[in-house]
């Protein structure tokens, strides 16, 4: 088909243009340049005053410090945000990913550890790990189904319809463990989130792949587009042919399997399934992310770039404040400072505020 | 589900038929209702006991401070705002109220005065960061979370009774309704609230004007409405309805708590929600609101009458039970026609 | 006569944009001031700053001498500068009475008691009466076309006892009854010592209300003249910086009145409260025109055909295959594109770029696991950019930041680059200006020739008449008669219309 | 409806009581929840469940629903201490004997329940100071992971431990955070001690449950050092990954407080509905274990 539509007589050319490509990019920067410069000031922070923060040392073969502590544990909110940004573009939001991370958590467990009291102790799947992944996020797949059946076919409102799996989903979780809290020996399903390669940690690989692949599926097919376009304007979307149920279903199914990667990954992490706090409140961490990398709650123009580096912004902190030993009281009044720092540093009247302040001390 | 489905024919064309009724806005809400209704009764001739006027009385009393602050939360919805730093004002004034009158011996009067100030102030201050450097609202008031529970901590990690006399006398007073039923001061708060806000959202100017920064912030605007005092004062008034459901926490249980009131915000938003707000704003009611926290509040004593339940299965049960009613509720809505 | 609002050396400068530079304009009270210009000239831009929405970089305004500098609109309201800005803004789930009221509602009980609704709904009654709209004002507004709720809009203005009233093509959308009920009252107002502002691209329209006629071009001001004083063609060629010779509408001569092979037919089209059921039946490469009233059901039956709405009864056949499409998408992919009519509701992406509204529709009927290349993309949207004049510097600049007129082209735009077999317009040139239309008009029918069927609606029975070569007459949402071949006169639809 | 079948049931009635349980979140809190299930079963005794997920307000409604069906007694374990006192109120006008368990609930007037039975967090945190103090004669750089702030366990077992290390100058807490009481936080947490400026000579680990502690372990291993030499570990509760990570010699002692008291629970519930005397509070008695004892405890434990 041709895709430019019949010959049209060219009048008399348009004005003056820009170089479209520059334009561009700095459209795309402008999204990832405020969290990335809170990123940068965390850190400068951190070397000015935190004593070997930035201390990275090799001990048996393994990178060893706190800026590799951010890479590692920031894995979970980092594969979280990917998907939340995405369901978030489409006008959305999914409350359920900390549920879905303990479901999908729990039943690689049990499979492992295969308890007598679980449901799931008839599987004898122990030996093979592809077949326990494979269970363990078909399970965490059917929930993304789930919440996108709710939102795209029967169009309730993304919020209710992720909250009940959000409660549900932890309920399941309890129901495969049985409320225990499984622990296991499984040396290769362990190097999932304990693991390491080439010196670093393998969650950090993992999730690295991961957001390329994402990156990748999403900006290099039409995907992006048509999210954009449905989150933007769903009438006008409709009316241009995009299908949205499609395009939802598929970011809800999107988010729920990166959660239930994060879930196998914490859960590989502690050796064992802690069905009542693995992945609690995260979904907050993970819609933070989203925020800070630029992704209006409203829908519409998403940075996956973006939300990326909000999750490292957030690990950040948390890691600070640990690593400064602030007492747990003062840790949430800092983190609420710094999210409101955040989103001033954002927005564009503030900046336009400071601007004139500085012009008129100059007067 | 199509028309073209012979059998779902006959009530699909009852449905559409309704179409004309649901452009007037109760509408929807009437459906909400029955919902609420059909489970109500449902769990009365499930569970002996249930139907007594006490029970009923308890689903306004027990869920008090949650429909409080989800009253405060409407409108902020109603606005196309959305506010998750109720539940932490809560935990936050309970224990600045505890500790004061018992601590510092501040009389419950002052203490109760200076939190609901505070409570507004900081609703003030998150409207003012919303309108005035447009930063979104999610962010902005998860800003408020995080400081309130952090100084709700500060103020003190210990958890604190209230035995000033006044107080307690004001706690255990109820209203008897005949029977041995009665209706406690938090209920009353929460009812009388009640009538005031849906008064205004519904027959005073701002409340219209609620409705209209919500609707089309933009159109708003350029029809000349005061829209930042509208955004503000929402938000205001939510930080005011907060404090005072953290207030309405002390009075239930005589005693404060820093924790109390933690991932309070989701159930108040749920209960807005499935009252039939839209999250995104311009559409629903705080009568709406009521009918959400009822439910709630059904689902709720309906698992402590089963009693059979195991923990998993009680947060099963409430998932199954809340997606029944959501689309039973749908079901019974006809779509808004899209134009 | 003293000037009512005038302003002086007015600039305003938008990111990469100089949309007003130095602009002098005097509004005199008891007259009708046009304000002209192509799209992007900075009508709007002007408007929005007389009366507080945008905040301008140099210059001063005055009204009735005093200066004045209007921060926001409530202020320009205090100042009693009444406005109806270019695109609909009401509040679309809110009633018709509310809307015209809200900001000075009626209270019980002198101001102490809550809303007094029924003398709201009485008094938003009347203020549309004026108008000849007689609707359910408790309904909301969504529930009505944009023709009525332009009509709301302009009530709301009128109902607000001003110095001033603004109109910003306030009839874009209106047939001509509404038009002429519009312009009686405007002439009523005059007579009361109003200056009245009023932006429109239709130059009948100009001359019959406007006294004097101020015209922009690239935000800069060409002139200030008495309406009488200027003829049509130099309006347009100040308007547009060039000679124009006339202003001709596309080959109304060269159409074929000869029934072509019937491309899309269908039969017993309708669907309860809306519109039909009716039949209707297009050639391939035909121009169909649907002509009607306000209200008379044109918009539904393209919404129909298109399977925007679902239709209760009726066929529809394609190529004589009977086609059941439940969806817009179906309908794309047959062939179909439909251009609403609202383009502010249905039409554009606001936060998308210039470039992804145009090739959006082409990408949704590819899927998604087919991108178009960036590359592609980026000549599509040069190439119309180029070819309906779209006014901006920047193809990746969000949409919203265009000018109304600029929009409307880059729908359009949108739906020609998905080379469709049935193209739908409906308002298609909607706040579009002369010289656009004068191309667009071109460009459809060259399509045609190339074998695009196009159902066509359009408010300006001129329009239509020099385009279709077949009108569809709809009258109280039935079909009530088809002119074709050489009867298809201005005259004629307009006889027809009126019944 | 089973209340009513279970009160006509032939010519003796079974009981009928309500247990208000915290919640659902840890090993330790299930085997409380299952102990007390099993021994209802046993004894014939119709159980009322409620998981207050927790929230205070959840229970209280639980016990306001228990007032309502009219149970014949009411076990509660308070998610914190206070706020209970008009809800107890009422249950005391209804008739209802409450036994608490497992957290006191203070009061004002204690005829508001019959009895409580439960540990004495205060007292957990004291012992597993004193076994700090015996097992390094004094010297210590403690490291400590606090459970979730604001919580009873949390504040009492901290409470208790300073008590004890204050009178031993050369034993401090260098590093304390929480730990939110779950494993992932703990080793988070941990990692993080380990690299701070002090956290180099980090010597003692003090978590105020086995779950953080048992995360820490991990953090350590990971970081190179040996878990029970190069760092003592203690902690609270006693669950059985507990006992098997001290059988590996990596924990060096838990405070176990023991779950199981389903059975001295309704042992309490039948005498204060047969108005019989109980005394006002009963410890359960919880045992302290270390490495060397870890070893022939292990098969004995059931959670
Ligand atoms: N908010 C904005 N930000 C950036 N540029 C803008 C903005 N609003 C308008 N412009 C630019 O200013 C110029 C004038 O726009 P304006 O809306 O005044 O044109 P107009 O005369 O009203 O055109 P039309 O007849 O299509 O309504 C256009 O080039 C437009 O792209
Ligand atoms: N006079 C009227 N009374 C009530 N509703 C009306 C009236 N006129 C139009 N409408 C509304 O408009 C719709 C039908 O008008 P529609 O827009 O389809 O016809 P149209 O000829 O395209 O009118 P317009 O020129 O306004 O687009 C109906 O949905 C109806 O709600
Ligand atoms: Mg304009
Ligand atoms: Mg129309």
């Amino acid at each position: 088909m041709n895709a430019v539509g019949g010959t049209i007589p060219v009048l008399d050319p348009p004005a003056a243009k820009a170089p479209r490509a520059k334009v561009r990019a700095s459209g795309a920067m402008a999204t990832v340049l405020y969290p990335t410069i809170a990123l940068a000031l965390l850190l400068l922070f951190n070397l000015l005053f935190t004593a070997g923060f930035f201390h990275v040392e090799v001990r048996d073969g393994r990178l060893f410090g706190s800026l590799i502590d951010i890479l590692n544990r920031g894995t979970p909110v980092l594969l979280l945000s990917l998907g939340m940004t995405l369901v978030i573009a489409t006008g959305g939001i999914d409350l359920s990913v900390g549920a879905v991370m303990a479901l999908a958590g729990a039943v690689a467990a049990c499979l492992i550890a295969r308890p007598e009291d679980s449901p799931l102790h008839v599987f004898n799947v122990s030996h093979s790990l592809p077949l326990i992944l494979i269970i363990a996020l078909s399970v965490a797949l059917l929930a993304g189904l789930f919440n996108g059946i709710l939102v795209a076919t029967f169009k309730l409102q993304p919020i209710v319809a992720t909250l009940i799996l959000m409660v549900a989903g932890r309920g399941a979780a309890q129901l495969v463990t049985n409320g225990q809290i499984p622990t296991f020996q499984h040396p290769s399903f362990e190097f999932l989130g304990s693991g390491f390669l080439f010196g670093l940690p393998f969650p950090l690989i993992l999730a690295v792949l991961i957001f390329l692949v994402i990156l990748g599926f999403v900006r290099g097919s039409a995907l992006g587009l048509l999210i954009e376009a449905v989150g933007n304007n769903p009438v006008a979307a409709r009316l241009a042919g995009v299908q949205a149920s499609g395009v939802k279903l598929v970011c809800y199914v999107i988010s729920a399997l990166l959660a239930g990667v994060a879930g196998l990954i914490a859960t590989a992490d502690i050796k064992a399934a802690d069905v009542n706090n693995t992945g609690l409140y995260l979904e907050l961490d993970a819609i933070l992310a989203a925020a800070i990398g630029g992704t209006s709650l409203a829908g519409g123009r998403f940075s996956l770039v973006g939300a990326a580096v909000g999750a490292l912004v957030i690990q950040t902190l948390t890691t600070t404040i640990l690593a400064r030993g602030i007492a747990p009281e003062l840790t949430l009044v800092i983190k609420a400072a710094v999210v409101v720092a955040l989103c001033l540093l954002q927005s564009s009247k503030f900046r336009e505020l400071l601007v004139r302040i500085a012009i008129r001390r100059r007067a | 589900m199509s028309a073209a489905n012979p059998a779902a024919f006959g009530w699909w064309s009852a449905r559409n038929r309704l179409r004309g009724v649901s452009s007037r806005s109760h509408f929807p809400l009437l459906m909400t209702c029955v919902v609420f209704l059909l489970i109500y009764i449902a769990a009365c001739l499930r569970y002996r006991g249930f139907f007594s006027l006490q029970v009923a009385v308890n689903l306004i009393g027990d869920n008090a401070f949650l429909g409080i602050a989800a009253i405060g939360l409407t409108l902020v919805i109603l606005c196309g705002g959305i506010d998750l730093s109720v539940g932490a004002v809560i935990g936050c004034t309970s224990i600045f109220v505890a500790t004061m009158t018992e601590h510092r011996g501040w009389s419950p009067a002052l203490a109760v005065g200076v939190a609901l100030a505070a409570g507004t102030a900081l609703g003030v201050v998150q409207g003012m960061l919303i309108h005035f450097f447009e930063l979104p609202p999610f962010l902005v008031t998860l800003g408020g979370l995080f400081l309130c529970r952090g100084l709700g901590l500060l103020i003190s990690r210990e958890s604190v009774a209230i035995l000033n006399p006044l107080y307690v006398k004001l706690s255990s007073w109820s209203l008897p309704l005949g029977g041995h039923a009665t209706f406690p001061l938090v209920g009353v708060l929460f009812v009388a609230l009640l009538c005031i806000v849906s008064y205004v959202a519904a027959f005073r100017p701002i409340g219209r004007y609620v409705y209209a920064v919500g609707g089309n912030e933009q159109s708003a605007l350029l029809m000349g409405l005061p829209v930042a005092r509208t955004k503000i004062g929402v938000y205001a008034f939510a930080g005011f309805c907060s404090a005072l459901a953290g207030i309405a926490v002390t009075l239930y249980t005589s005693s404060g708590n820093a924790l109390t009131g933690s991932g309070l915000e989701l159930d108040a938003i749920a209960a807005v929600v499935v009252g039939g707000t839209l999250l995104s704003g311009g559409v629903g009611g705080p009568i709406g609101t009521l009918v959400g926290v009822l439910i709630f509040g059904v689902i709720q004593s309906a698992i402590a009458f089963e009693g059979t339940l195991s923990s998993w299965w009680a947060r099963i049960a409430i998932g199954i039970l809340l997606l029944g009613f959501i689309l039973l509720q749908k079901l019974l809505q006809p779509e808004r026609t899209n134009p | 006569m003293e000037t009512a609002l005038s302003a002086r050396g007015l600039t305003k400068r938008f990111p990469g944009v100089l949309a007003l530079d130095s602009v002098d304009f005097h509004a005199r009270a008891g007259e009708v001031h046009a304000l002209m210009g192509e799209n992007g000239a900075g009508k709007s831009t002007l408007i929005k700053i007389l009366t507080g929405v945008y905040s301008y970089d140099a210059g001063q305004m005055f009204l009735d001498g005093k200066a004045i500098q209007p921060v926001s609109p409530l202020h320009a309201q205090r100042l009693r500068i009444a406005t109806v800005y270019q695109e609909v803004n009401l509040i679309p789930a809110l009633s018709v009475a509310e809307n015209i009221y809200l900001g000075r509602m009626p209270k019980r009980w002198g101001g102490f008691g809550g809303i007094d609704s029924r003398a709201m709904i009485r008094g938003a009654k009347n203020s549309l009466a004026q108008l000849d709209v007689h609707i359910d004002v408790t309904k909301p507004v969504q529930s009505f076309s944009v023709a009525l709720q332009q009509m709301v809009a302009i009530a709301r203005s009128l109902s607000m006892s001003a110095k001033v009233l603004i109109l910003d093509e306030p009839t874009s959308s209106l047939d001509r009854p509404e038009v002429e009920q519009l312009f009686s009252t405007m002439r009523r107002l005059k007579e009361n010592g109003l200056a009245i502002i009023f932006v429109t691209h239709f130059l009948d329209q100009v001359y019959a209300i406007s006294d004097r006629i101020t015209v922009l071009r690239n935000g800069r001001l060409v002139g200030e003249h008495l309406a009488r004083d200027l003829p049509r063609l130099k309006l347009v060629s100040e308007m547009v910086g060039r000679d124009v010779a006339e202003l001709k509408h596309g080959g109304a001569a060269d159409r074929q009145s000869a029934p072509l092979s019937p491309f899309v037919e269908a039969k017993g089209l309708g669907r309860s409260g809306a519109v039909g059921p009716l039949d209707l039946s297009i050639g391939r490469g035909e121009i169909v025109g649907l002509a009607g009233l306000l209200g008379s059901g044109r918009t539904e039956t393209a919404r129909l055909l298109f399977a925007a709405d679902k239709p209760d009864a009726g066929t529809i056949t394609v190529d004589g295959r009977t086609q059941h499409l439940g969806n817009p998408r179906n309908a794309i992919a047959l062939g179909f594109a439909f251009c609403p009519e609202d383009r502010k509701v249905a039409g554009i992406l606001p936060d998308l770029s210039i470039r992804e509204n145009i090739v959006v529709a082409l990408q949704a009927r590819r899927g998604w696991w087919r991108p178009i290349p960036l590359r592609k993309q980026r000549e599509m949207a040069e190439k119309y950019i180029a070819a309906l004049r779209i006014a901006t510097n920047d193809a990746e600049k969000p949409i919203r930041l265009l000018s109304g007129g600029n929009q409307q082209k880059a729908i359009l735009a949108r739906w020609l680059a998905a080379s469709p077999t049935l193209l739908i317009l409906d308002e298609p040139t909607r706040g579009i200006d002369v010289g656009a239309k004068a191309e667009i008009s071109a460009l459809v029918e060259k399509l045609c020739a190339e074998g695009m069927s196009l159902l066509f609606i359009s408010s300006e029975l001129e329009e239509v008449a020099a385009l279709c070569s077949r009108v569809i007459v709809l009258r109280d949402r039935q079909k009530v008669g088809e002119l074709s071949g050489s009867d298809v006169t201005e005259k004629a639809i307009l006889t027809k219309v009126a019944g | 409806d089973k209340t009513s079948e279970s009160k006509q049931e032939g010519g003796k009635k079974s009981l009928v009581v309500g247990f208000a349980q915290v919640g659902a979140e840890s090993a330790w809190r299930t085997a409380n929840s299952k102990s007390i299930k099993d021994e209802a079963a046993k004894r014939g005794i119709e159980l009322k469940f409620v998981d207050a997920q927790q929230k205070q307000e959840n229970q209280i409604k639980a016990v306001r629903s228990f007032i309502a069906q009219k149970v014949d007694a009411i076990v509660l374990a308070p998610v914190v201490e206070t706020g209970f006192e008009p809800v107890l109120r009422e249950a005391k006008q209804a008739g209802i004997p409450v036994v608490l368990s497992d957290r006191r609930a203070d009061v004002t007037d204690d005829s508001l329940y019959a009895t409580f039975i439960g540990a004495d967090f205060i007292e957990e945190g004291r012992r597993a100071a004193k076994f700090l103090v015996v097992k390094t004669g004094g010297k210590a750089t403690i490291a400590e992971l606090q459970g979730t702030p604001g919580s009873a366990p949390a504040n009492d077992r901290k409470k208790g431990f300073e008590e004890i290390i204050k009178d031993h100058p050369d034993m401090k807490v260098v590093l304390s955070q929480t730990g939110d009481f779950t494993r992932a936080k703990g080793k988070e947490v941990m990692e993080a001690f380990l690299k701070s400026p002090e956290g180099k000579n980090i010597n003692v680990l003090f978590a105020h449950n086995d779950d953080m502690a048992l995360g820490a372990i991990q953090a350590i291993e990971a970081a190179g050092l040996k878990p029970g030499k190069d760092i003592i570990i203690v902690s609270i509760d006693g669950v059985k990954a507990a006992f098997e990570a001290m059988a590996e010699g990596k924990l060096n002692c838990t405070v176990e407080c023991n779950p199981l008291i389903g059975p001295q629970v309704f042992d309490l519930v039948e005498k204060a509905v047969a108005k019989q005397a109980v005394p006002k509070r009963i410890d359960v008695q919880e045992g302290i274990y270390t490495e060397e004892q870890a070893k022939e405890a292990l098969p004995t434990r059931q959670y």
